[in-house]
């Protein structure tokens, strides 16, 4: 086994660590696409092209994409939770 | 949790057991990968064995996977339908934030972004039988493209996107549709379901493989219209938050 | 005809996908009526292979890839008696769920029929599949169709979170599947299951092996709810649209464990022999305890569907007992067991349904004799407990029966009693409920415990009168489990079929192209002591339900109390959080994997 | 050495598997999913690895040299797609939930309930 390969997969080893640590989920989809970034190189060395290509397309850009959206929907339901409540209060004075 | 820890700790003890029994890495072990690897270019007249094995020997694997992504779309879109009631609300341009309408400068580089990432994605699922790639990674690169383009501020391309959505759910059932009948054609022309039913020419050349091409058609057309309906359902969300 | 098993899977998928195209241009009716369609097609050429294979095999491979030099190249589909029998009966429960649903039940048209009809392809898959990883895609498949449909109702919040639970829970049983294949596939360099089998006869046995399997089966025992894989089940049955519990009760949670069967007997049976011992002892014992929990838990419910989602739960257990014997009357039994008393459950299911329909709710105390009107659901509803309790001689009485034959042949003498035992205490739950919410039998009591609002969805409109389509549904699923026994031919026949699929070595040369020859038809009739076993629990579950109803004053009451003090513990275990959940996983993967090499040497 | 990366896709397994069982939040939940998934890529793909072999792609390489194992990299094609799906299904029903519970947290979401 080359050294080349150990590394990507110490690598890859520390950065599933660094996805499960990170509590807080935007930085944590960061991160899990630097993951699949890591994994695409990984299957690169192993001379698995095919799935490197669909490891980048969807592990560095399908599932962050969909993250990032959700992320931000659910930001946004509990901003306007708040806006109703503030709402509810104005309307109380 | 003590008792969950514990768990995983037997679990990944167990699995290292298994592993180290295995043949070393990078040692030679299983004869059906050297056959489909080896036979794979004078059986199917492709020269890249994983697309032959997984669009030909193994194509009946691929149309369960092709069903389980198409299925979980539908199951996408049902599970949000409560929330996309909310969107019929309002007309669609107040949905557009003020400062979230783009530039006109933003607006050329949308379009001028997808023409090119267009070509490469048909290139990608058209040469799969040939290199790496095929229908899924070109279906995808199109849409992460798109969905690239419009998450940089192109929100009018996202409008009339809002409406093609229906378009985008129909182009996902009709690649699965066609994966099928591809099955299909070669029940009926060769009396075997995923039967290669169309000549395989010569490898290396764009038209070889026989069905294979069809299949990564198919399989692209399913997988941009997926992944554009999963993405616009989620971008539903965010314009609806937008203000 | 063996071109029927693709089409078997192919069609309903194809369905789906045109279903989904005629989107706008389908409203309710047609949708209902091209789904039932395909399913009752699939249903007549799963029945057709059936009658085609008799007591034979019939390989059939995808893409005309006959194996070559040994190697097996693509995927086949491996048809005996069992696998067909069971993709019939699944076809047919799909059947009557769509009719039951139809036009009736409050879902968007074409996307519930579609996910119906590629959760039926799924199933079928999963029975008719000989190759390792084309098993594991169908089994993906019918969780990500299942997903959708148990949260369907999205405006309720236990939807969501028997949705998310069933998903997380069975995505990671979907990962250690994949594991275990991986293992295997590197073991022996093959995904047929004729072809590891080979393999694995000719290398022997080791570790690899042994994990590689307990892998695959841990994976198999989550998709069927074994304790302590199950906490999952009650939370999703729970919440999913009555005619998808059909389905969900009927024949899912009965998937996990054909595989099972199919797995072990056509590949590691051939190289784990010397551990069978063992093997049979973890699953026997898993079995019983599942069975003991499931039962004893029914009884604490007071949500209908929850109540029968541990029925259910209880039954998985029994089956698993069933095949875990390891002998062709085993298998037998739980292939006879399995579709008398899934219709069983099936029908519980439905007529919970029509009650949710009928009075908008589903809490037994909340509905305490709201249902005096309902008489022919009640009877309907009563007649499903005392066949769930097996009462003679009806199905459940000979698949019973058959399992505890079995089980004293094996010389598990003690299997018997404790069956007898799980099956009164699940009739006794059924029974109960049923005279509490449609004779009003019993003391009102206002007192509802907090796993009732956790399920119980917000009050829905009352109708006033049951549609046909309900009915007939519930009454074909009764003439199901009543039928399978009053047939005692059924039996032999499950006899047969039963040791073409335990003979593991056949299996192996007929999919390398050896004609298969005829095996010897067995024979079964239940002993006298059989009836005796089966009218102790109808017996004991009509007690039971009775001290249930009128014994909480006095002595009796105290004793009452005390037992349900000792169940409180189960109780407190279905927390509903996923990390337990997943914790409990991890720990019963590991243990039953510690347990199947523990004795490896 | 030569068993390194089977083990670090059991080391994926278990922390994946950790970080499900630890999580307070269904998001981080999710992603956890993905690096369990990651472990069953690697296992797959170090699996089919030869030493010296390349892709077996014969575009630009002659037929009969040492190439890995094509069937484990289909296989692996599959796996990646249920990942994707699987994430969008829980994604959907993380966002309704949160819409009912305000909340990602598995725990509060059981106390809200009684």
């Amino acid at each position: 086994m080359s050294a080349l390969l150990a590394v990507e997969l110490t690598l890859v080893a520390a950065a599933g660590l660094v996805v499960v640590m990170i509590r807080e989920p935007a930085r944590q989809a960061v991160a899990l696409g630097v993951f699949g970034l890591l994994l695409a190189l990984l299957f690169f060395s192993v001379q698995a092209p095919d799935v490197a290509l669909s490891e980048i397309v969807v592990g560095s850009v399908a599932l962050p994409a969909m993250l990032f959206l959700a992320i931000a929907k659910i930001g946004a339901q509990g901003a306007r939770a708040e806006e109703r409540a503030r709402e509810a209060e104005e309307e109380r004075d | 949790m003590i008792v969950g820890l514990f768990g995983v700790a037997l679990v990944v003890a167990g699995l290292v057991w298994a592993v180290t029994g295995l043949h070393s890495f990078g040692a030679e072990h299983s004869r059906y990968g050297y056959y489909t690897a080896h036979r794979a270019v004078p059986q199917r007249q492709t020269t890249n064995s994983v697309v032959a094995v997984a669009f030909d020997y193994r194509a009946f694997d691929t149309l369960g996977e092709e069903f389980i992504l198409f299925i979980s779309v539908v199951g996408v879109v049902i599970l949000l339908r409560g929330l996309r009631g909310e969107r019929e609300e309002r007309p669609e341009e107040e949905l557009v934030p003020e400062q979230r309408r783009s530039s006109e400068s933003e607006r050329w580089l949308g379009v001028a972004l997808i023409a090119p990432v267009t070509i490469l994605a048909a290139y990608i699922v058209t040469h799969g039988q040939l290199t790496p790639g095929g229908g899924f990674q070109g279906g995808v690169i199109l849409m992460g493209a798109i969905a690239f383009v419009f998450l940089g501020g192109e929100w009018l391309i996202l409008l009339r996107l809002r409406r093609g959505a229906r378009w985008a759910e129909i182009a996902d059932a009709a690649g699965a549709a066609g994966f099928a009948m591809v099955g299909f054609g070669g029940l009926i022309g060769l009396g075997a379901f995923f039967a290669n039913f169309i000549p395989s020419g010569t490898a290396g050349s764009l038209l070889s493989g026989g069905m294979i091409p069809l299949a990564n058609l198919a399989v692209g057309v399913e997988v941009a219209g997926a992944t554009l309906t999963v993405l616009s359902e989620l971008l539903d969300q965010r314009l609806l938050s937008g203000r | 005809m063996s071109q029927l098993a693709p089409l078997a899977v192919a069609l309903p998928l194809l369905g789906a996908a045109l279903l989904t195209l005629g989107h706008s241009a389908l409203p309710r009716f047609p949708s209902d009526l091209l789904a039932l369609l395909a399913a009752v097609v699939s249903a007549g050429m799963t029945l057709a292979l059936l009658v085609h294979v008799g007591g034979g095999l019939t390989v059939y491979w995808f893409g005309g890839w006959r194996p070559r030099e040994g190697i097996a190249l693509g995927i086949d589909f491996a048809v005996d008696p069992i696998g067909a029998g069971l993709a019939a009966f699944v076809s047919l429960l799909m059947a009557v769920a769509l009719l039951y649903s139809a036009r009736v039940t409050d879902v968007e048209p074409p996307y519930y029929h579609v996910m119906m009809l590629t959760f039926l392809a799924g199933m079928v898959g999963f029975c008719l599949s000989g190759d390792l990883f084309n098993m594991f895609v169908f089994f993906e498949l019918m969780s990500v169709s299942a997903v959708a449909l148990i949260s369907y109702k999205v405006s309720q919040q236990a939807a969501l979170e028997g949705g998310l639970n069933f998903a997380v829970i069975n995505t990671l049983g979907g990962f250690l599947f994949l594991l275990g294949i991986a293992v295997a596939y590197a073991h022996t360099g093959a995904l047929n299951l004729a072809q590891i089998g080979d393999a694995l006869h000719r290398g022997g046995n080791d570790h690899v092996v042994v994990i590689a399997f307990a892998l695959i089966l841990a994976a198999l025992l989550i998709k069927s709810a074994v304790v302590p894989f199950h906490f999952w089940l009650s939370d999703a049955y729970a919440v999913a649209l009555a005619p998808v519990c059909i389905l969900l009760a009927g024949a899912m949670s009965e998937m996990g464990l054909y595989g099972l069967g199919r797995v072990w007997y056509a590949a590691f049976g051939a190289s784990m022999a010397p551990q069978a011992g063992t093997v049979r002892a973890v699953l026997v014992g898993a079995g019983l305890l599942t069975a003991l929990w499931g039962s004893v838990m029914s009884l604490q419910e007071d949500h209908l569907k929850r109540l029968l989602a541990f029925v259910t739960i209880a039954f998985v257990g029994v089956f698993l007992t069933g095949v875990g014997l390891l002998t062709a009357d085993g298998v037998a039994g739980t292939a006879v067991y399995v579709m008398a008393d899934g219709c069983g459950k099936a029908l519980l299911f439905a007529c919970a349904g029509i009650v949710q329909h009928r009075l908008g709710r589903l809490g037994q105390r909340a509905l305490h004799g709201r249902g005096r009107h309902l008489r022919f659901t009640a009877t309907l509803f009563i007649a499903g407990g005392l066949l769930i309790a097996a009462v003679p001689p009806f199905g459940p009485f000979l698949g019973k029966s058959m399992i505890e034959d079995a089980a004293i042949k094996a010389g598990y003498g003690f299997v018997p009693p404790l069956i007898v035992v799980c099956s009164g205490l699940a009739g006794a739950a059924v029974l109960r409920a049923g005279a509490r919410i449609f004779l009003g039998w019993g003391e009102p009591s206002g007192s509802s415990d907090s796993a009732d609002e956790a399920t119980e969805p917000e009050e829905e409109a009352q109708r006033d009168r049951t549609p046909a389509v309900m009915a007939i549904a519930s009454l074909l699923l009764l003439a199901g489990s009543v039928g399978f026994g009053v047939w005692f031919g059924f039996a032999d026949l499950a006899q047969t079929a039963a040791r073409r699929f335990i003979s593991g070595a056949a299996y192996r040369a007929i999919v390398y192209g050896a004609p298969a020859r005829h095996l010897h038809a067995g024979s079964a009739s239940p002993q006298w002591y059989d009836w005796l076993y089966c009218g102790g629990s109808t017996l004991l579950a009509l007690s039971l339900a009775a001290l249930g109803l009128w014994g909480r004053r006095g002595r009796l009451g105290r004793v009452m109390e005390r037992a349900d003090s000792l169940a409180a513990p189960l109780r407190h275990v279905h927390t509903g959080r996923i990390g337990d959940y997943t914790a409990a996983l991890a720990l019963g993967v590991g243990v039953l994997g510690g347990l199947l090499t523990l004795t490896l040497r | 050495m030569s068993v390194y990366p089977y083990l670090v896709a059991a080391w994926l397994l278990g922390i994946g598997l950790y970080g499900v069982i630890s999580s307070r939040n269904y998001l981080h939940l999710i992603m956890c999913l993905t690096v369990v998934q990651a472990s069953t890529y690697v296992l797959l793909l170090s699996v089919g690895y030869l030493n010296g072999a390349k892709a077996p792609i014969f575009a630009d390489i002659k037929l009969g040299s040492r190439v890995t194992d094509p069937v484990v990299q289909a296989l692996t094609l599959t796996d990646v797609v249920v990942e994707a799906t699987v994430v969008a299904l829980l994604l959907a029903l993380v966002i309704q939930a949160h819409k009912r519970y305000r909340s990602l947290d598995p725990d509060e979401m059981v106390r809200m309930r009684d």
